[in-house]
């Protein structure tokens, strides 16, 4: 079980990044990753955002989707109101609970609705059959390695800022190439964990 | 209106210029009629999306107005889903997770939320075939491009002659990064704005 | 006294002589050791196949900097650098065009994207040869038996597929299937202690990088010499983690990127679909850089305060 | 109305509204849905099994077996799914099997990931047909009595072993010369 | 061990040019340009109008301010003119003009006071300013001012830096093998006038002779230790002498006195001594004038004030073409463009570089080879810095600690980019002393 | 099958009711003060969420901009309608020329072809860092040195570094931030009042000979200019002339005196009084020049005798019928070019 779940972070991290071996949560991987601070706290905020949508996720499949039989098509559309609902619910609660904290990542909230790895994760842990424990893990997993694909960008970043890259180059270019020989990278730990 | 459909077109093409709902455009394009599929897919959502968005603009509370979008794209979705899965199942097995993945392409909410929302159903209209096809368009490009030095191919067909060694990084991950970004660059290039005489205006 | 017009400048008057150029052909020579190993046992082919890399990294640049309007900056000998390690890296047997390929997208992908020299965020040579790998796997995967010409496998591969290690003096010298210039540790460590003497590399990324390959091989049961002579770990850790461009500045961070480096190599090693990790494990620490580089600012001279 | 039921309402409506259409669309669908997988079934289970053009599924000991006949009713061989562990995820393949020959008819693969231009060239002919007419007794060594495909000996493998096994247990329910 | 600090550099030393060559008397300029600012601090005011006689000794600018320390005519003569004149620091500074006469009479008022053992600490640091002293090791910072800590601060160490890690120079090395007892008595006075009972001479180990020389002077004195330094740049700068000294380190931002130490050149005790022994103020100097471009370097005793053009002179002119001419060492000192700039009381050397020896190599990225890093003294990122500075991002800039940056030059000395990291850095902080003072 | 479509509807009504609910009690409990401007400027924007402005979504820039920390025009997708429209709801509508707007001007024409260096200078390219060796480069100790800081702080691109190397501010872009003024380490640049169309362009106290010595264009503290003021609006202080903004009317007489050029006018040609028909013939104009450039007869329309007319605009400005125009090559005159009034 331990094995599984460990198997599980590594591959949702490192072997089938989210970002650079999945494709998804590109546009705020695009937009965010300019500074490091900013990388951090976004990537916190989808972190959590993303184990809370795949507890909800489970809860909605096993209770009142497959009992049902409503799964192939209330799916996406059940899913995507439990997260545009909860991602609104947090930020006000975090609003007001902490301004600190909302300061710290709650104003990242918004970007998250349409980040499409909280749709992906809730998607594939009913496709996965992961349990409750393994769907929660896939959530943090996949929000650890959207975080590690922000902060190394930025970094990256950050010191391009310094650099010369061409006009015609600078902005997305550059960042995908970049993205592009950061997946290369990752590739390395293709057939790391037995999937 | 003209306008309007051209914007998505070239203008704020909503791949190369303005970089967004690229999940799918790297994701799915490994061969040509892929991108095309998913395109028209794309472009079937949106345009229904923005229709009902723009009719139900004035009704729709603010507050409330985020998840109200998202359940009409999603339904939207929903509905190309499973006819795909009906009726073009060799597809809907190669885009997979990225058809249901519509909902959330960051294209169909910044068009309902930024355009839908505040303008007229024709304008509204022909605001969501003009930023469709532009991504059709554009992800086919890049399909294109991908499948033509990964495979040899062009739209299944072998063009590269039988000694073609295939570029393996194309069909993989690295691959569509790469070929997205140069292909930014490129069109960086050729649209890169003369310098504007801002002195009089 | 006559009209003079004098030159004026910020201190310092002096400087120490050294030089990017310097620096950068002292590298090139130091190669020339295992290079020359490469060219023993593998033969003429792998004198060409550094040369075409070589000239190929240096067309590159000159194209994409005469493109770009820049001066061009052949002359200060890191595009020779970048073509040569390429070369090292590669299979002595892969077709030259592959060669080319990869030298090319070296140099524009890996470094004149970002600006040129001193910009770039990953090791160019290694963009190189990864991209290459993953782009023609079969061909980068085909070795040459240095004995007897045929195409044979590598000591990694053979230790990963059967569970065989191969004999130590055989790795010590270099007549082993593999990258061209990785084969022989003797002269690549003969090559790394001339840098280390001239102090263009630093012996913390080597050191560390090395101690932790060694250390983990034993902890999780393997043979830490065969392990540390074997693939491109000496070629990497001596010349290739130490690129200075991209690799941490500070004394800690770049501890911390031979640990890190070592630590990546054997899970890929150990547990990975590739029998080798070094190329991997460098580029991935070099996209750590600037994070490490970021939090590993050193204390300053009276920094905490003395009471 | 005051805004907030007004905010309710209008997302209650929605929400019902979106409900009822997709269960519509779902109604449509489905029935051609349904039709396309076991199309797909039929498609593979004909493949693996020449001159089958009818099939019947039967579950035995927890497996589900198609059983390929002919137009007159002739049984030509029984086919089942079996899953190996590639590269870079399951790889879902359907064989086919004579036990009165004790020979496998032919495998198809049905789903995998593997690496485009490398393992996913398992899918190839070039790849499947030599299964066809192999022994059920053979060992399936990879590069001994399996081609492999060079540079990507995994995901052959990984088809081999998982033929190799699955074929134990449908051995032992189909004995080899056996009827079915 | 010798003692030393973390980071620096191996210059070559060049000090073989003078450093045997006996301090020699400079003739008597027939002008002297007298500029009002020649220390850290307000400016003084001219007490003299064009046309007064003013004699050697004679205070010709008065100091209003606390951080200021008085200037006195260094030859006889007459006032010419009283007006703003280039200053070898940069830029006009409001000057007095003496014409010689020829004389070089003494002022009246300057005999010998009491000897040391007689004068109480008051005494000595009110002779201290009266003289004009200043420090000589570069900074110019009024001595008098250093020796009166303000309460609360105590002083428990006195060092004498006799560290000249400057290439070429020889002034303080000549100094301390020609006058030590001079230096030793500047030391005494110090530590009396501050009450410290722990003395130490700092001299690195490339001058053995002065070593010896300070050793046989010190033989009878308590409290004063010789301390051996490695040969080291920057091993003068006041922070690394006070780490290799004691071990301590001064806190970013702070002085030598949060660690209790006071830093003092050796010629700034010799000028001490001088003013004790004969009442004498401030109104000369030893300076090397040395370097690839001058005929014959020496070591000379200089009137304040007299133009570079005439010290050169004096060692025999240019020797082939001059390309640059720098007040003080080639590490920190500050090229001139005109040579009618006079020498001040911070003029520790003139270095004339030949025009081929002038390094104007063209600047390439940085590489991040941290090389810079691992020179600076101060242990900060001077690539970093630069790249900030290179942008304006002062804040930054001002995070990553530039303002601790002692623009030693070694960061820049070393980078095989050519990359000017020690202008940058001073840029940098000027622009944030400049956002600071708003 | 009916069912299934009902329980579907119902199911998707109550997760509707359900997390609608829970947005409406969540919005009313955790209500928090907002300015308001930030939803309007939330509304102004494109709402795509995209993050390319740096700052977490729309909602994020938002706030950002209404808290000053980020510009009108942060919006990268939005372009400059978006930007328009921010700035119109921050009241960021552009300053407009008022009467005493000021905008900067150089004060120092000594470039590359007029200026003589005192040395050759090799460093980082800028001017304070220059300055900081032995006071720059140049002859002049207070001349433009010229490596462009100036044009690299100010904000709004409106200093291009000329041929000459000198800097030249385009006065249309300039809004009088005064960052230049505050980044010049030499203290060439000024806020001048924009009416003001003569200027000293320079600023050099030394004498008169050190000057020439060292550039063509300085001031040489000559006088000229001084006696020939009819305003008493120029004098030499301290080795060069200073203008008295206030009182200078522009008449360039002394740009015409100056025999070093120091002295310009952003004009080559002076502008003139004209008389219209409106004109009464009160005689007020005619008292008050300075030129004498007035003639008539009392009661009858009055004529500027345009060979003497100064152009200092006194008539203009005395005249109670708002008869006179000041003319200059045969368009009303104002500081700028004709096609820019309308913008105003
Ligand atoms: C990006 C990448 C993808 C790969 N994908 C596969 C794959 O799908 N199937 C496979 O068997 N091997 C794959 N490999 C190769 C394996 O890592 C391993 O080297 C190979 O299976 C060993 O086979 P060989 O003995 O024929 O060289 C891949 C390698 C790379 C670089
Ligand atoms: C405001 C101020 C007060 C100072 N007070 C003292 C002091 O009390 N004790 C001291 O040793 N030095 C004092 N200094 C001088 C410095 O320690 C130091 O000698 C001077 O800045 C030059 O050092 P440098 O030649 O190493 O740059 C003071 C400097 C300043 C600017
Ligand atoms: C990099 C650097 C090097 C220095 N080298 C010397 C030196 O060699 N000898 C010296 O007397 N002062 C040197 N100084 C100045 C000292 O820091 C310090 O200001 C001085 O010793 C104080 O004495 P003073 O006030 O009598 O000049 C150096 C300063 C710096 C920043
Ligand atoms: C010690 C040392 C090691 C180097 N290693 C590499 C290398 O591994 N790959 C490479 O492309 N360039 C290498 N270079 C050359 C150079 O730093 C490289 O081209 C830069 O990364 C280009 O910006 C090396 C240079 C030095 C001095
Ligand atoms: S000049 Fe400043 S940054 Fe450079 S080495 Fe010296 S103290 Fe460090
Ligand atoms: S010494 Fe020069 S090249 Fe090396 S890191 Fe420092 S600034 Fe860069
Ligand atoms: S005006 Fe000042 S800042 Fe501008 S170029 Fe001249 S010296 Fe530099
Ligand atoms: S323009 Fe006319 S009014 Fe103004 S200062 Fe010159 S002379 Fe005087
Ligand atoms: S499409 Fe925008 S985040 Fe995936």
């Amino acid at each position: 079980m331990l094995k599984e779940l460990f198997f599980i972070i590594v591959s949702s991290v490192l072997v089938n990044n989210f970002v650079f071996s999945r494709f998804l949560g590109n546009c705020p991987f695009l937009g965010v990753s300019s500074k490091t601070e900013t990388a951090v706290g976004m990537g916190m905020a989808t972190t959590f955002v993303l184990t809370m949508t795949a507890v909800a996720a489970y809860f909605i499949q096993h209770y009142i989707l497959m009992p049902f039989g409503l799964a192939p098509f209330l799916q996406i559309v059940s899913f995507i109101l439990v997260i545009a609902s909860l991602v609104q619910l947090v930020e006000m609660v975090v609003l007001k609970i902490s301004p600190a904290l909302y300061n710290a990542f709650g104003i990242y909230l918004p970007l998250i609705t349409t980040n499409c790895i909280v749709l992906a994760v809730a998607l594939l842990i009913p496709l996965k059959n992961y349990n409750l424990i393994e769907s929660t893990i896939f959530g943090l997993g996949a929000g650890l390695g959207f975080t590690l694909a922000l902060i190394l960008m930025s970094g990256i970043r950050e010191d391009m800022e310094f650099g010369d890259v061409p006009d015609a180059l600078k902005g997305p270019a550059i960042v995908f190439i970049t993205a592009g020989l950061l997946a290369m990278i990752f590739l390395g730990f293709a057939g790391l964990v037995p999937l | 209106m003209v306008k309007d459909f051209v914007n998505g077109l070239w203008g704020e093409n909503p791949i190369f210029r303005a970089v967004i709902g690229i999940c799918s455009a790297l994701a799915v394009t490994t061969a040509g009629q892929n991108g095309i599929a998913m395109g028209l897919a794309l472009t079937f959502v949106l345009t229904c999306s923005s229709i009902l968005v723009s009719i139900l603009k004035n009704i729709i509370p603010s507050k409330v107005r985020i998840p109200c979008y998202i359940i009409v794209i999603a339904t939207f979705t929903t509905i190309v889903d499973l006819f795909m899965k009906a009726y073009f199942p060799a597809l809907y097995q190669v885009m997979g997770i990225f058809i249901p993945l519509i909902v959330v392409n960051c294209i169909v909410l910044w068009r309902a939320e930024g355009f839908a929302s505040k303008m007229s159903l024709i304008r509204s209209i022909a605001d969501a075939l003009g930023m469709g096809l532009g991504y059709a368009w554009a992800i086919t490009l890049i399909s294109i491009v991908r499948e033509i030095l990964g495979s040899g191919t062009l739209f299944g067909i072998h063009i590269m002659g039988a000694n073609f060694t295939h570029w393996v990084i194309m069909l993989l991950p690295p691959g569509a990064f790469l070929v997205m970004g140069i292909l930014v660059g490129i069109m960086n290039m050729i649209t890169r704005k003369p310098v504007k005489n801002t002195h009089c205006h | 006294m006559g009209e003079y017009k004098f030159i004026t400048t910020s201190s310092p008057h002096i400087h120490s002589g050294e030089s990017v150029q310097r620096i950068m052909f002292n590298v090139a020579g130091a190669l020339m050791l295992p290079a020359a190993a490469g060219i023993y046992f593998f033969g003429l082919r792998a004198l060409v196949l550094i040369i075409i890399t070589t000239l190929a990294a240096v067309l590159t640049e000159a194209i994409f900097q005469k493109l770009r309007g820049k001066p061009i900056t052949v002359w200060d000998g890191s595009a020779v650098v970048t073509g040569i390690l390429l070369a090292l890296n590669l299979p002595p047997g892969l077709p030259l065009w592959m060669a080319v390929v990869g030298a090319a997208i070296a140099i524009s992908l890996g470094k004149q994207v970002y600006g040129g020299i001193g910009m770039n965020p990953f090791n160019p040579a290694l963009i190189g040869r990864v991209f290459l790998m993953i782009t023609f796997p079969v061909q980068m995967t085909t070795w040459i038996n240095p004995v007897d010409g045929t195409t044979g496998a590598t000591p990694l591969q053979i230790m990963k597929m059967q569970g065989v290690s191969t004999d130590y003096i055989k790795l010590f010298l270099g007549n082993i299937g593999g990258s061209l210039g990785e084969t022989s540790a003797f002269m690549i460590i003969l090559g790394g202690l001339y840098l280390l003497y001239k102090g263009y590399i630093e012996w913390r990324i080597p050191g560390f990088y090395l101690g932790t390959v060694a250390i983990l091989s034993v902890v999780l049961g393997r043979d830490p010499i065969f392990e540390l002579l074997s693939g491109g770990l000496m070629l990497g850790a001596f010349f290739m983690a130490t690129d200075m461009v991209t690799s941490p500045i500070s004394r800690l961070g770049k501890i911390i990127f031979g640990i890190g480096a070592g630590i990546f190599t054997v899970i890929i090693r150990f547990y990975g679909g590739y029998p080798e990790g070094v190329s991997f494990s460098i580029l991935l620490m070099n996209a750590f850089t600037p994070v490490i580089n970021r939090y590993t600012v050193p204390r300053i001279y009276g920094e905490v305060k003395v009471r | 109305m005051n805004q907030y039921t007004r905010m309710i309402v209008v997302l209650v409506a929605i929400s019902l509204a979106a409900g009822a259409l997709l269960a519509f669309s779902y109604e449509v669908t489905n029935p051609k849905i349904q039709e396309q997988a076991q199309q797909a079934l039929e498609q593979a289970v004909m493949k693996v099994i020449p001159g089958a053009e009818k099939m019947t599924t039967v579950e035995k000991e927890g497996m589900t077996l198609y059983i390929g006949t002919d137009n007159q009713g002739n049984k030509k061989g029984i086919a089942f799914k079996t899953t190996g562990s590639g590269f870079s995820g399951p790889i879902e393949i359907m064989v086919g099997y004579n036990p009165k020959e004790g020979k496998l008819t032919g495998i198809e693969i049905l789903s995998m990931s593997e690496t485009p231009g490398l393992g996913a060239r398992i899918k190839e002919p070039a790849f499947t047909d030599q299964f066809k007419g192999k022994s059920v007794k053979d060992d399936f060594i990879p590069k001994k009595d399996v081609k492999v495909i060079t540079g990507a000996t995994i995901s052959p493998a990984a088809v081999s072993k998982a033929i190799k096994s699955s074929l134990a247990t449908v051995t032992k329910i189909y004995p080899v010369g056996g009827d079915f | 061990m010798l003692k030393t600090f973390r980071g620096g550099i191996h210059p070559p030393y060049n000090k073989d040019l003078t450093k045997h060559k006996p301090v020699e008397t400079a003739k008597l300029p027939d002008r002297v340009i007298i500029p009002m600012s020649q220390h850290v601090g307000a400016p003084c005011e001219p007490i003299v109008k064009v046309g007064d006689l003013v004699k050697k000794g004679q205070k010709i600018g008065e100091a209003r301010a606390f951080v200021s320390a008085p200037i006195h005519a260094s030859i006889s003569g007459k006032v010419t003119a009283v007006e703003p004149r280039p200053h070898p620091g940069g830029g006009m500074v409001m000057s007095v003009v003496i014409e010689s006469d020829g004389k070089d009479e003494l002022f009246e008022g300057i005999n010998a006071p009491k000897p040391l053992a007689e004068l109480s600490p008051d005494e000595i640091k009110n002779l201290i300013r009266e003289s004009g002293i200043v420090g000589m090791g570069g900074a110019g910072f009024p001595t008098q001012v250093k020796l009166s800590p303000p309460p609360g601060k105590t002083i428990d160490t006195i060092i004498v830096n006799g560290a000249e890690c400057e290439p070429y120079l020889t002034a303080d090395h000549r100094l301390m093998v020609e006058r030590p007892d001079d230096v030793v008595l500047g030391l005494e006075a110090i530590m009396k006038a501050t009450g410290v009972k722990n003395g130490y001479i700092a001299i690195e180990e490339n001058k053995p002779d002065a070593i010896e020389a300070i050793r046989k002077a010190i033989q009878a004195k308590d409290g004063i230790e010789l301390v051996e330094l490695a040969t080291k740049y920057p091993q003068g700068g006041e922070k690394q002498l006070i780490n290799a000294v004691t071990g301590r380190e001064v806190p970013s931002g702070g002085l030598p006195m949060d660690v209790h130490v006071i830093v003092d050149n050796a010629g700034t005790c010799a000028a001490i001594a001088n003013a004790i022994k004969t009442g004498m103020p401030l109104v000369e100097r030893i300076a090397t004038v040395t370097g690839t471009a001058v005929n014959e370097p020496k070591n000379l005793l200089i009137r304040i004030g007299t133009p570079f053009s005439e010290i050169i002179e004096q060692c025999g002119g240019f020797k082939g073409e001059a390309g640059k001419v720098i007040m003080g060492g080639p590490m920190m000192g500050l090229a001139q463009s005109v040579l009618d700039v006079p020498a001040i009381k911070g003029t520790s050397g003139i270095l004339v570089l030949a025009k081929n020896d002038v390094v104007l190599s063209e600047q390439s990225p940085c590489i991040r080879c941290a090389r810079c890093v691992d020179a600076c003294p101060i242990h900060l990122l001077p690539t970093t810095l630069g790249k900030f500075a290179e942008r304006g991002m002062w804040t930054e800039a001002e995070e990553y600690h530039a303002l601790d940056c002692i623009e030693c030059g070694c960061c820049a000395y070393v980078c095989p980019a050519h990359i000017p990291l020690t202008q940058l850095i001073r840029l940098a902080k000027n622009h944030i002393m400049a956002a600071k003072k708003k | 099958m009916p069912n299934l479509i009902l329980i579907s509807t119902l199911s998707m009504a109550g997760l509707g009711f359900i997390l609608g609910g829970g947005l409406v009690i969540a919005s009313k409990k955790f209500a928090v003060e907002n300015d308001p401007r930030i939803d309007e400027v939330l509304g102004a924007l494109p709402g795509a969420n995209c993050g390319a402005c740096g700052f977490p979504g729309c909602s994020g820039l938002a706030k950002a901009i209404v808290e000053g920390k980020a510009p009108a025009n942060g919006c990268v997708v939005g372009g400059q309608n978006v930007a328009k429209k921010v700035a119109s709801i921050m009241g960021m509508s552009d300053a407009g020329a008022s009467a005493d707007r000021k905008i900067a001007r150089v004060l120092c024409q000594g470039g590359k072809a007029e200026a003589r260096l005192k040395a050759d200078y090799h460093g980082v390219k800028s001017c304070r860092a220059a300055s900081m060796v032995n006071g720059g480069p140049k002859g002049c100790p207070y001349a433009c040195i010229g490596f462009g800081d100036c044009a690299g702080v100010c904000p709004f691109d409106a200093i291009t570094m000329s041929e000459n190397g000198l800097p030249v501010i385009d006065e249309e872009k300039c809004t009088g931030c005064g960052l230049c003024v505050k980044e010049c380490p030499k203290s060439v640049i000024a806020l001048t009042p924009e009416k003001n169309e003569v200027h000293v362009r320079c600023r050099a106290t030394l004498k008169g000979k050190d000057t020439r010595a060292v550039c063509d264009v300085g001031c040489i503290a000559c006088k000229k200019c001084e006696k020939e003021c009819p305003f008493d609006a120029i004098h030499v202080v301290n080795n060069v002339a200073v203008i008295d903004y206030e009182k200078c009317r522009n008449c360039m007489k002394c740009v015409e005196a100056c025999p070093t050029k120091t002295i310009t006018a952003a004009f080559t040609e002076r502008k003139k009084a004209v008389i219209d028909d409106k004109c009464i013939g009160c005689t007020i104009c005619a008292k008050n020049c300075p030129a004498n450039a007035i003639t008539g007869e009392v009661k009858k329309k009055h004529a500027v005798n345009q060979e003497l007319c100064i152009g200092c605009s006194i008539c203009e400005e005395k005249c109670p019928k708002g008869a006179i125009t000041m003319v200059r090559n045969g368009q009303k005159a104002n500081n700028h070019c004709a096609s820019c009034n309308a913008a105003k």
